[in-house]
């Protein structure tokens, strides 16, 4: 079977429903709205010496993904789980027996959608909030910050990505939003923010990935980790290779 | 007209020997209590919550000696898991109505009890009553269980508010589960009211801590951060936030807080349900 | 007793249910028929209160469904199999419902004894099949043993054993006088189930009236008639015979005569006269089917057109007799089954049934928009 | 042409299908009946390979299910009406299907219009009701012009033009030669549409083989005799050594083994008016509940209270119940 054909239909499903747009339209507008509003009214004299040396205006345009990064949370989960829920996987399937042709197929086209919004994304909100910042703004010509804003829109992908994995695991929207919700905005923050569980936070996916946007390693006083911006990057792609597998197999191994 | 009449106006129609009771708030009740325990995820949602709540509690207990108690509540360990924890009452509350809704089970509902409201304040008590038993229990466990452990004279002396006050951070996590009843009663959709809750209890404290951090002139971003669901909870439970936000606000601002915005959506779930094409 | 006056439902510009007036009463099943999409189902759910009708209003033995004090001891309704949580246990799911309204446990054990349920009542409904949960539908709505009782396609997804005994049940439910209003879409079993019948069409009112009446209104019933294959020119013997009669004739494939106009009887007497013996002589019953069939021709929502592949598929056609002129030709004749075979229609148009949907659907006349019965 | 072999799947402890084997051959309507629970979606879902068996292979012109490239031009399948994402429309349901394999985007329209649902091919499939949704199923599984269909209770909630349609529609790809795998609770559907049957109960086999022969083997047919004079008829019937049932509220005869000609024959010998002389051909329905009676599995019973009314037993065969229902209607 052609799998370009698996793409274009996955494609067709994709573009087709609602939840898409309102959910892409949410990570752009929440990420580069917060970004927007956050330095619109920055005011650089309320800094102390050591923030002022640590100050990142990259950060500043890409520290918002933490909010955008919950619609794309929805986005992943739903591409997979709506299959599930309104029955569709059976008819999907029964086009498409081979399921690896299935899962990566959409995975694929999914992945793709959403590293296309995330860079708009980042890109979109990098220079707007450096126009806004005046003269403390950056170029993108700078050091890393080309890697910083281009690794927040990947961040976003795979993102998105890990969720597919998980959702197609646990086959339900509101038991993979329950566990991915909790588990990137309140889990990862918690176990950083206590000494005793930092090491076990900084290798949750989020925390991981998250090191690729950063340019000034030590901005706003975030702790010291142990790997670099492109480590954790290859942390967060373990984590959702291992997701992606374990989707994989639940579908193998489930009646649809 | 008493009911029994109804059927017997008919000449030759049939009527049914089994009794005609006037349907009232306890048959509602009952029957709430019915769907409640009978599925499974009110068992992964309360089961979740209570381990979480009791499992990390006791193992910040155990972390701990006496000497830490002298500045924090004997419920603080709660807390950490309780931050976690509300999530899955949220979840709960949310999938009380979704589901129903979902699964086009409402219309039968509906259809044996038309007067909807009498359904809805059954869900909304059964609801909460369960949230909040299981919520103080599994709280109080914990900080019993710190008190008896850590209770030596090295942790100073403890007021009995204490206490209250985290009784009273049960009932703000239940008022969140009260409140996502009434988003899943608006909304509909599962998914949809569950991420809005979810974003809504999370995402504040991120944007006012990065609001605090870059414009602390905003007053905007204090209020964000004073008046949030993880900052109202830590301060129910004696955990103060560092003191450069000013006064922190009283217990009871929180309380209100929660109780205006619970109860303006509670009121427009029984406006929209009662109007409602289902 | 329900009754509907001047219900009407409008979907923004879409009017699913348009003026529509009837009195179901106590003591009969009641047929409630319409193509897909005529408003059967809203106008249902309006008389259980879960749609609002947008004027007009419906009354169960006098009152409003929201104002009957204890509405499950009046109404049992099975709108929808489905409309239970699929991660409840059957029985758990009954009892929350019984618990609404103060009906005893024990209601519950009972139901489930009688839609037979009793050994997946602690299975989880979502692994039922569609017959189950029609089961389980039907169980729901006993529940307050209602006075009262609403049935949507009840017989949907039901195996031939459960599709007899909810036609024995609606008139078991109809002879205790209860108010029984099913709607199906299988003709063949409103025949055998229902006393009255109202029939809408694109939300309209097109006939509330007695089965047998409905049938009679709207087609004819014809005899079968076989004259012995021994003797050679007994078929045409007889066929002038009962032509001079009065009878009108279509010949079948097989080579026996249908015969509209004359009764058996006569049939039988003027064989005899004429000297022909007969070797079959059997009467026909128009069927529902037919009678609704050609009643609501021209308001079907959804018309299928012809399948272009479909004319490689040709019924045999039926010959016309030497001494007819008229050109005709009657439809093949369905051997088995519940449809009984229909029979050519009144004024010398052969009723267009199992051989050319096609013609049915230009019948219709001029295609006007579709409206989805359920457009929320 | 489609083979299963030894196919058998267990839910735990309960084996759902049991060591079926049976082919399905292309030119004939193949009609699939057992009543609930026999294990026929089960059987339908491993066919096209949703389901994985615990044994045994089923094997589609050879290959199996998974292996065929582009599998919606070969078999297509209507499994469950409502198997389709509510929030797109129906055009964007077939077309992202017909993309999936390779079938130009036209076609999408033509079974739209095939169906009835051109009007409505916009909108979302969420608000469609039953009869509706089972169109759009019906042309999901025509997308792919497939030499093998396979249709799970096609006329729920179809209205009787709709099932009309269904009907010729069936009989007409089966005529072209293609492989027609129908299953139906609707005896008299049935009836109309399948040459050949294929008779599960409990997951096992019970009878493979055509339409005439099933019905021939699991009923009785027998003559209905009326006359004006009927005591003549019946010691006349009684001489020649023929078995008369008299069924005193309609004042009919009925008489078994005895051909209508022969009666006819006998009659006019005997210068006897006949009334009515109707051959009474067993039903379909009739054949199923005989065949399938023990493996029914879900016995309904009369209801609890109305305990002082007489019940029918559930095992009534179809044509009893028919009879007096037929009669009340004649009258």
């Amino acid at each position: 079977m052609a799998f370009t054909a698996v793409l274009q239909s996955e494609w067709t499903k994709i573009r087709t429903v609602a939840s898409t747009s309102w959910t892409l339209a949410l990570v752009f507008l929440v990420t580069v709205g917060f970004a927007a509003l956050f330095s619109a009214t920055f005011d650089p004299n309320r800094l102390d010496a050591a923030q002022r040396a640590t100050f990142d205006p990259t950060a500043t345009s890409l520290s918002s993904m933490e909010l955008g990064q919950l619609a794309m949370i929805v986005f992943g989960v739903l591409v997979v789980s709506t299959e599930y829920s309104t029955g569709m996987i059976r008819t999907s399937l029964a086009a498409v027996p081979r399921r690896e042709h299935f899962l990566l197929g959409k995975m694929a086209v999914a992945t793709a959608l959403a590293l296309a919004v995330g860079l708009l994304t980042s890109f979109a909100s990098f220079f707007l909030t450096q126009a806004l910042l005046g003269d403390l703004g950056i170029g993108i010509g700078e050091e890393n910050v080309l890697r910083a804003v281009t690794g927040a829109g990947l961040y976003l992908a795979l993102l998105a990505l890990f969720c597919m994995g998980v959702a197609a695991m646990l086959r339900s929207s509101v038991a993979a939003i329950s566990v991915l919700v909790p588990f990137f905005l309140i889990v990862s923050n918690l176990l950083v923010g206590f000494e005793a569980t930092r090491t076990v936070g900084q290798y949750l996916p989020s925390n991981a990935g998250g090191r690729i946007m950063q340019v000034v390693p030590h901005a706003f006083d975030s702790p010291e980790t142990p790997y670099g911006p492109w480590g954790g990057f290859g942390i967060m792609v373990l984590w959702t290779l291992a997701a992606v597998l374990g989707g994989y197999a639940v579908l193998r191994k489930r009646d649809a | 007209m008493t009911p029994t009449t109804t059927t017997a106006e008919q000449p030759g129609s049939y009527s049914s020997p089994l009794a005609t009771p006037r349907p009232h708030l306890g048959h509602a009740l009952a029957s709430e209590w019915t769907k409640l325990v009978s599925l499974r995820s009110t068992l992964w949602t309360l089961g979740s919550l209570v381990l979480i709540v009791v499992g990390v509690g006791l193992a910040v207990v155990a972390q701990t000696g006496d000497e830490d108690f002298a500045q924090i509540n004997f419920t603080t360990p709660a807390l950490i898991g309780l931050l976690v924890g509300q999530l899955a009452v949220i979840v709960l509350g949310v999938l009380t109505i979704s589901s129903e809704h979902g699964t086009g089970l409402v219309r039968t509902t509906f259809t044996a009890a038309p007067d909807r409201h009498r359904v809805l304040t059954a869900k909304y008590l059964v609801f909460s009553m369960t949230a909040f038993v299981t919520t103080t229990l599994s709280v109080f466990v914990v900080g019993v269980s710190a008190a008896v452990v850590r209770g030596g004279s090295a942790s100073g002396p403890h007021a009995a508010g204490e206490w209250f006050g985290a009784l009273l951070g049960c009932g703000y996590v239940t008022l969140l589960g009260v409140l996502a009843l009434a988003i899943g009663a608006l909304v509909r959709h599962s998914a949809g009211a569950i991420a809005l809750m979810l974003g809504l209890v999370t995402l504040p404290p991120v944007i006012g801590g990065m609001l605090s951090m870059w414009v602390a002139v905003e007053p905007l971003g204090r209020l964000i951060l004073k008046y949030n669901v993880p900052v109202a909870m830590m301060q129910l439970f004696g955990l103060q936030e560092g003191g450069d936000l000013g006064p922190a606000p009283s217990n009871f601002s929180h309380l209100i807080l929660i109780l205006l915005v619970t109860g303006a959506a509670v009121a427009g779930s029984y406006v929209v349900v009662g109007r409602r094409d289902v | 007793m329900i009754e509907a006056v001047g219900l009407t439902k409008r979907y923004g510009a879409k009017t699913a249910v348009d003026q529509l007036s009837f009195q179901v009463k106590p003591g009969h099943v009641t047929g409630f028929l319409g193509p897909n999409g005529s408003g059967k189902s809203t106008t249902m759910r309006m008389i259980v209160a879960l749609d609002r009708p947008t004027s007009g209003h419906v009354t169960i033995n006098g009152r409003p469904f929201r104002e009957l004090p204890n509405a499950q001891r009046h109404v049992g309704a099975l709108l929808d199999a489905k409309a239970v949580h699929g991660g409840r246990r059957a029985r758990a799911h009954l009892l929350s419902i019984a618990q609404l309204s103060g009906i005893p446990e024990k209601r519950v054990d009972e139901v489930l004894a009688v839609v037979g349920l009793q050994d997946a009542a602690r299975q989880r409904t979502k692994g039922f099949s569609l017959g189950m949960g029609q089961r389980l539908g039907i169980a729901t709505a006993l529940l307050g043993d209602p006075q009262v009782l609403l049935f949507d396609e009840p017989v949907n997804g039901l195996d031939p054993e459960g599709i007899l005994w909810v036609r024995n049940l609606m008139r078991r439910l109809a002879s205790e006088g209860r108010t029984v209003l099913v709607s199906s879409h299988l003709m063949s079993e409103m025949a055998l189930t229902a006393d009255h019948l109202i029939v809408i069409g694109r939300g309209r009112l097109l006939a509330d009236m007695g089965t047998q009446e409905f049938i009679a209104h709207n087609s004819a019933g014809f005899a079968r008639v076989r004259a012995a294959d021994t003797d050679r020119d007994g078929r045409e013997t007889l066929g002038t015979a009962l032509t001079k009669a009065g009878g009108r004739i279509l010949q079948e494939p097989d080579g026996a005569l249908r015969v509209t106009g004359l009764e058996l009887p006569q049939i039988s007497d003027l064989a005899h006269r004429a000297g022909v013996r007969l070797w079959e002589l059997s009467p026909h019953r128009a069927s529902l089917e037919e009678a609704y069939m050609r009643m609501t021709q021209s308001s079907v929502e959804y018309t299928s057109t012809e399948d272009p592949r479909a004319e490689l598929w040709e019924p045999e056609p039926l010959a016309l007799p030497a001494w007819e002129d008229e050109a005709e030709a009657a439809p093949e004749v369905p051997r088995t089954g519940f449809y009984a075979p229909p029979p050519p229609g009144a004024g010398g148009q052969p009723f267009l049934m199992p051989s050319n949907p096609g013609e049915l659907a230009s019948a219709s006349g001029n295609p006007s928009p579709n409206t989805p019965e359920d457009t929320r | 042409m489609i083979e299963l072999e030894g196919l058998t799947k267990r839910f735990g402890t309960t084996t759902a299908v049991d060591h079926l084997s049976f082919r399905i051959r292309p030119g004939v309507v193949t009609g699939f009946l057992g009543p609930n629970g026999a294990g026929k979606s089960t059987t339908m879902r491993m066919m096209l390979d949703l389901d994985n068996p615990t044994s045994g292979t089923v094997r589609v012109y050879g290959k199996h299910y998974r292996d065929l490239s582009e599998p919606l031009k070969h078999v297509g399948a209507l499994l469950d009406a409502k198997a389709m994402h509510g929030g797109r429309s129906a055009y964007n349901n077939l077309l992202c299907l017909a993309q999936s394999n390779r079938i130009p985007r036209q076609r999408v329209d033509e079974v739209l219009d095939l169906v009835g649902l051109t009007a409505v091919a916009k909108k979302k499939s969420k608000g469609f009701s039953l009869g509706m949704s089972q169109r759009l199923g019906i042309a999901s599984a025509l997308l792919g012009d497939p030499e093998i269909l396979m249709f799970d209770e096609p006329v729920n909630g179809l209205d009787p033009e709709g099932i009309l349609w269904i009907r010729n529609l069936m009989k007409g790809l089966a005529a072209e030669g293609r492989t027609i795998f129908v299953s139906s609770h609707l005896m008299s559907e049935m009836a109309l549409t399948a040459d050949h049957l294929v008779v599960i109960g409990q997951g096992k086999l019970l009878a493979d083989l055509p339409m005439a022969d099933f019905i021939q083997q699991n009923s009785r047919s027998y003559v209905r005799l009326r006359s004006p004079q009927q005591e003549r008829l019946k010691d006349l019937l009684h001489e020649a050594g023929i078995n008369v049932v008299s069924v005193p509220a309609t004042g009919t005869l009925e008489i078994d083994g005895v051909s209508a000609e022969q009666l006819g024959e006998l009659a006019a010998r005997h210068q006897i008016v006949l009334h009515e002389l109707s051959p009474q051909r067993a039903s379909l329905e009739e054949a199923f509940m005989r065949m399938t009676a023990d493996s029914v599995e879900y016995h309904a019973h009369a209801p609890g209270m109305a305990a002082d009314n007489p019940a029918r037993p559930a095992d009534v065969p179809a044509w009893g119940a028919a009879h007096t229902a037929t009669r009340k209607a004649g009258e």
